[in-house]
């Protein structure tokens, strides 16, 4: 018997752009593709979610400020308070920070201008808590490096000290910018994030945001796959909430 | 009643704000050397429909907290509310 | 406060004075017409085909289409010299966007169009609403917007107002494509002094559609209803396209205030999916875009285009200001609006999806017999014109033209005459750090170029490269321009422009197909230029007819001169070529040490309007290098073919900057020195940094060094073993050389050097 | 002296407000249902030196023409200037 093709839940926002992108890659991937349309309430059986990138509601006022009230909204967080795996991408972090689903928030770069470019990110926690399981639903070891594209103009990550504090202590930093051997520095921190955070989880880790893209890191064709890894622990997620 | 209120939402003190900087770094430049501490913000204005100003304030107060700002990152002040006068008035001081 | 009512708010008719002010027309100076723009001639012709006086309203809407911008007037018995039709050509000129085949049922829709004058007043929403509006030419055929090109020119990075004009245009272009969805994968920036008062903005869009799915503009029948979706109308660029577009840019052009607009790509990014939907779905009968001269154009277009009349009641368009006058509504340039055709049963169900999408779809007019264009307001009839008049039967000139004499001068001052540097290196450098010449990362990190998931190539290669989902093609894509070969010699300019554009296509492996291309000149009016016009499209013809890549579309932007001085003559052009397998594509970087390194084509001491010629001697002056086309073709051919045979690990066109700089960029781009043995002994620069046309700098694949001369030889292509890739530097024998980091700094840091000068922040 | 003066910068009026825009639609599923003219503009705070609060509201009006708007599209409107009391007499009032 091969493994259960779980289902894989993108949502489409108004201005959502890379939710196409998110399901093909978890098709490629071996996942089933799922849309979700922001005005209902069915996450469509989904067995994860993806709250994919774009400019939802064009990033007007705040980014993810109006996406976060959306019907879906209401059955992702519930989706998430029952531990299902959920994951934003650029966009769709800035939508799970303002609904506080992952704390701190996001905004403009430190540079002003949008960033599009490949990078690499190291691998702080491959799964929250700082523990180092080897199975699959660990996205790598800490210090892995994994090639990836971010194109944002506000993926500044900021959050009080005491969150900080909480997020480095309690293991939830799962990504920062890094140099491509590896070294965290300012030079590699594309956009002024504190700490050259990339990525986030809950406390719970069953939520994960990042700026960078891994869907756009999947399809050798097209460049470097570090996306892999990151997509891989959401369908292993996923396949492990599939009844079997 | 019709109230207009300007709502300024501003990044909270100690976040840096790069938009802020570059202003200040350019106006010496253009001659002046006496600005300090610029912070670029959002004023957001509306109209409102309201009993009186006080509860037009508290509820512009409500949205700036759930909507306008985040409280992660933002701090806001209500500027100003004024009352809009009635279009076959517009020339009559309110009383 | 400035006076609202300058230049660009159709002043004289009562609606466009500022609102505050009491409506006293202003004492008749002039008749109207001529404050419209329209000429005495034009006014006659206008009066004697209705058999009575227009109407102001109607005079107003002749004017937008009749203005150069709409008609073409100046233009077209040129354009109608162009090749237009090939065995791949699906739609050419005449249509909102052209369109080809690129096999496997699959349709490339692309065009290109200039916002230059609207971005010169406000340069971030100038050419974010350029985007804006290619974006929907290629829409409206059907097709979903896949890939944005964006050839730009300004003065001098060294003044504070092209800088902001760089930045602001960079960052509109940025923020409108990024925030609808469609990757930048492409472009130009070039820098010239004669664009410091006239930027050149042109932006490039292609999509894709299933070839038997195209929509037309030219669709329905009598009872088609024409639902106008997208956004409310506002006073929007009132005047925009008769002014801005076709008067010249004078000192107080921050006078035209009213005519600047704001682009809100979020609502865009709604259409684009509404009307895919719609399409999807079978509601369409046709689609058009709504651009300069708004509803009236659009209107007047889709019935013209079926023969027919329309009846258009303006108490059905949305508004969003209070007031508006009907010419106002009738000729607003509102951004984000589409006209769909559909037929009357499938009204309801079209007003559904884009109710889905947040947008309403208004009923605004119906096709009707008998070719009358009808406008309502509050009931009363406000025109009644012959849509084809204002569509199809707007003037046409053969202006006068004329070589100018100072011409003579400038060629006969030979670059290559003059004696050798006195360091190659210097030369060099100054050269691969001239700003037209170095990295415009600057620009392109600004923009996302990856979402959609096709691009295999982007910004900064010869060709980009997108593919087609579900199929192994892929379509490359190049936009070039060479203003100071057009200066020297339009004709052998534009030559220059469709010949690199189809080499940096082949030299990704692809074979061109045809082309778009925006003509970017000064006043018409003018002798000289209205020869320079002339000139350049006889030439891109010529060139279009020699590679078998006929013109699809385009766009011609005039008026690009202040105070008498003109930009260079530019034609841009867009080509588009295809690849049948995106697997053998081939890129421009050295990929590895110790390959071997040709040049292909014959390098001669050509250096007419070359960098070279710019930056170390200081002038533009001489002929251009001279093109035959046929060698042209035959170095095309060949790049296919060796892609084809999967003989190359590299290919790179050489173009600005000669052998010199196609080295080292490819040095740059793959990460790996290179050692060379310059030709020429002496006069090793004329080697160096002739740009000569027709060649390519490529590195076989290990072991296919011999198959790649045999194909040379089989293509007429001379092919001459230069060099060996590796180690990390770029040797150029015993004359000099520079380490790879230190050309990687030339090349990457000059623009953000001279950005950095100071910003405008907020 | 020192001042700190708030300026609004907006978008002029009849030019679209997009942003102003999204936020209004957004309002009514939030529970507001009584908000119009929502337009979303910039707002810049400084503190600057000059000799009196004349002189620092016409500095700031002529940096707001000059630079911090741009007046092809932009109007903006000084909202506040408040003398800022040096920090051993923070608790007092100004004389
Ligand atoms: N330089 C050109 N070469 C060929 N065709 C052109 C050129 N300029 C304009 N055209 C064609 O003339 C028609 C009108 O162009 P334009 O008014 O720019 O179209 P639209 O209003 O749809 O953007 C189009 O079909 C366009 O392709
Ligand atoms: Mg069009």
């Amino acid at each position: 018997m091969s493994e259960p093709r779980p289902r894989i839940g993108v949502v489409t926002f108004p201005g959502s752009l890379d939710d196409r992108d998110a399901l093909r890659a978890v098709a490629l991937m071996g996942a089933e593709p799922v849309s979700v349309w922001h005005a209902h309430r069915s996450l469509g059986d989904a067995d994860a979610v993806i709250l994919p990138g774009g400019f939802s509601y064009g990033d007007y006022l705040r980014t993810g400020a109006i996406a976060r009230f959306a019907p879906a909204m209401e059955s992702v967080a519930a989706f998430a308070a029952a531990g299902g795996p959920v994951l934003g991408i650029c966009n769709g972090f800035q939508i799970l920070c303002e609904a506080g689903l992952l704390p701190g928030a996001l905004v403009r770069n430190k540079g002003l201008a949008f960033v599009c470019r490949w990078l690499t990110i190291r691998v702080e926690n491959g799964e929250a808590g700082g523990h180092e399981s080897s199975g699959n639903l660990t996205i790598g070891r800490r210090g892995e490096l994994l090639s990836v594209p971010i194109k944002h103009g506000e993926g500044r990550f900021v959050a009080s000290p005491d969150t900080l504090e909480r997020l480095e202590g309690d293991g939830r930093v799962a990504f920062r910018y890094a140099s491509p051997g590896g070294e965290v520095s300012e030079d590699f921190n594309p956009n002024g994030s504190t700490a050259s955070i990339a990525g986030v989880w809950n406390e719970a880790g069953n939520v994960l945001g990042l700026m960078p893209h891994p869907e756009h890191a999947v399809d050798p064709d097209l460049g470097p796959t570090g996306g892999q890894p990151i997509l891989q622990w959401l369908l292993s997620a996923a396949r492990a909430r599939v009844p079997a | 009643m019709s109230y207009r209120v300007v709502v300024g939402v501003r990044l909270k003190e100690g976040l840096l704000d790069p938009q802020g900087k570059a202003v200040e770094a350019a106006l010496p430049s253009l001659g002046w050397t006496n600005v300090s501490g610029v912070r670029v913000g959002k004023e957001i204005e509306l109209e409102l429909d309201a009993p009186d100003e006080a509860a037009a304030r508290a509820q512009v107060v409500e949205m700036s907290e759930r909507f306008l700002s985040n409280p992660v990152i933002e701090t806001f002040e209500i500027l100003r509310v004024s009352e809009i006068m009635a279009l076959s008035q517009s020339n009559q001081k309110a009383t | 406060m400035a006076p609202v009512g300058g230049a660009g708010s159709g002043a004289g008719l009562t609606g466009a004075t500022d609102e505050t002010q009491p409506r006293t027309p202003a004492p008749p100076a002039e008749p109207l017409h001529r404050t419209l723009g329209l000429t005495d001639t034009e006014y006659a012709a206008i009066e004697s085909g209705l058999g009575r006086a227009p109407e102001p309203t109607e005079l107003a809407m002749y004017s937008v289409m009749w203005s150069e911008h709409c008609s073409y007037k100046s233009s077209k018995a040129h354009l109608r010299t162009l090749p237009t039709e090939g065995p791949r050509v699906l739609v050419g000129p005449g249509q909102d966007a052209g369109v080809v085949d690129v096999g496997d049922g699959v349709a490339c829709v692309f065009k290109m169009e200039s916002h230059s004058h609207p971005s010169a007043i406000e340069p971030y929403q100038g050419a974010a609403t350029g985007v804006g509006g290619i974006v929907r030419d290629v829409l409206s055929m059907g097709a979903r917007p896949a890939a944005l090109l964006d050839p730009l020119r300004f003065g001098s990075l060294d003044g504070e107002r092209n800088r902001y004009l760089f930045g602001g245009v960079v960052a509109g272009i940025g923020s409108y494509g990024n925030c609808i969805g469609v990757p930048t994968v492409g472009g130009e920036v070039k820098f010239a002094d004669c664009h410091s008062a006239n930027p050149t903005v042109n932006v490039m869009c292609l999509g894709f559609a299933a070839a038997d799915a195209l929509l037309q503009s030219r669709a329905g029948g009598p009872g088609s209803i024409l639902l106008l979706i997208g956004a409310a109308t506002g006073r929007d660029g009132i005047g925009g396209v008769s002014v801005l577009a076709s008067q010249t840019l004078e000192e107080d052009a921050h006078e035209s205030r009213p005519s600047v607009q704001i682009g809100d790509p979020f609502l865009e990014k709604l259409l684009i999916e509404a009307c895919l939907e719609l399409k999807d779905l079978g509601l369409l009968e046709g689609l058009k875009d709504l651009g300069g001269a708004g509803l009236t154009c659009a209107v007047s277009e889709a019935a013209s285009g079926v023969r027919l009349g329309a009846d258009l009641d303006l108490d059905r368009v949305a508004l969003r200001e209070q007031g508006m006058e009907p010419f106002e509504i009738l000729i607003s340039e509102s951004q984000e609006r589409m006209l769909a055709i559909v037929r009357p049963e499938d009204v309801g169900a079209a007003q559904e999806v884009c109710a889905k999408w947040g947008l309403t779809g208004a009923p605004v007019a119906a096709f009707v017999d008998g070719g009358t264009l009808t406008v309502r307001r509050g009931g009363e009839v406000v025109a009644s014109l012959p849509a084809r008049s204002l569509a199809d039967e707007g003037p046409e000139y053969d202006r006068p033209a004329e070589r100018p004499q100072w011409l003579d001068a400038l060629s006969a001052d030979d670059p290559a005459r003059a004696p050798a540097p006195s360091s190659l290196e210097d030369a060099f450098i100054s050269v691969l750090g001239s700003p037209n010449v170095a990295g415009t990362r600057w620009a392109f990190e600004q923009y996302d170029q990856l979402v959609q998931g096709q691009t295999l190539v982007g910004p900064g290669a010869d060709a980009a490269v997108v593919r087609i989902e579900g199929t192994l093609r892929a379509v490359a894509v190049s936009a070039d321009g060479n203003g100071r070969y057009g200066f020297l010699d339009p004709y052998a300019g534009a030559v220059h422009a469709v010949a690199e554009a189809a080499r940096n296509v082949a030299a990704v492996g692809a074979t061109p197909a045809a082309i778009t291309n925006c003509l970017n000149f000064g006043n018409p009016e003018r002798p000289e230029v209205m020869w320079q016009f002339r000139e350049a499209v006889r030439g891109m013809g010529d060139a279009c007819r020699a590679f078998g890549t006929p013109v699809t579309g385009g766009n011609v932007s005039f008026y690009n001169e202040s105070a008498g001085s003109a930009i260079y003559p530019t034609p841009v052009i867009g080509m588009v070529g295809i690849l049948e397998d995106y697997r053998l594509l081939v890129r421009s970087g050295f990929p590895a040490e110790g390959l071997a390194i040709y040049a292909l084509g014959d390098t001669r001491p050509e250096l007419g309007g070359s960098e070279y010629a710019e930056v170390v001697l200081g002038k533009v002056c001489g002929r251009p290098p001279a093109v035959d086309l046929e060698a042209e073709s035959k170095l095309h051919r060949l790049l296919a073919a060796s892609s084809r045979a999967n003989v190359l690990a590299s290919a790179h066109d050489c173009s600005d900057g000669g052998i010199a700089v196609a080295l080292a960029e490819s040095a740059i781009n793959g990460g790996v020195g290179f050692d060379v043995v310059p030709a020429g002994g002496a006069a090793a620069h004329l080697w160096l940094f002739s740009e000569s046309a027709s060649r390519a700098v490529v590195a076989p694949a290990l072991g296919s060094e011999r198959a790649l001369e045999e194909l040379a030889a089989a293509h007429g292509v001379p092919c001459e073993r230069v060099g060996t890739t590796g180690g990390g530097r770029l040797r150029f024998g015993d004359l000099f050389e520079v380490s790879l980091n230190d050309a990687i700094v030339v090349y990457e840091s000059t623009i953000p050097r001279l950005m950095s000068a100071k910003r405008a922040a907020v």
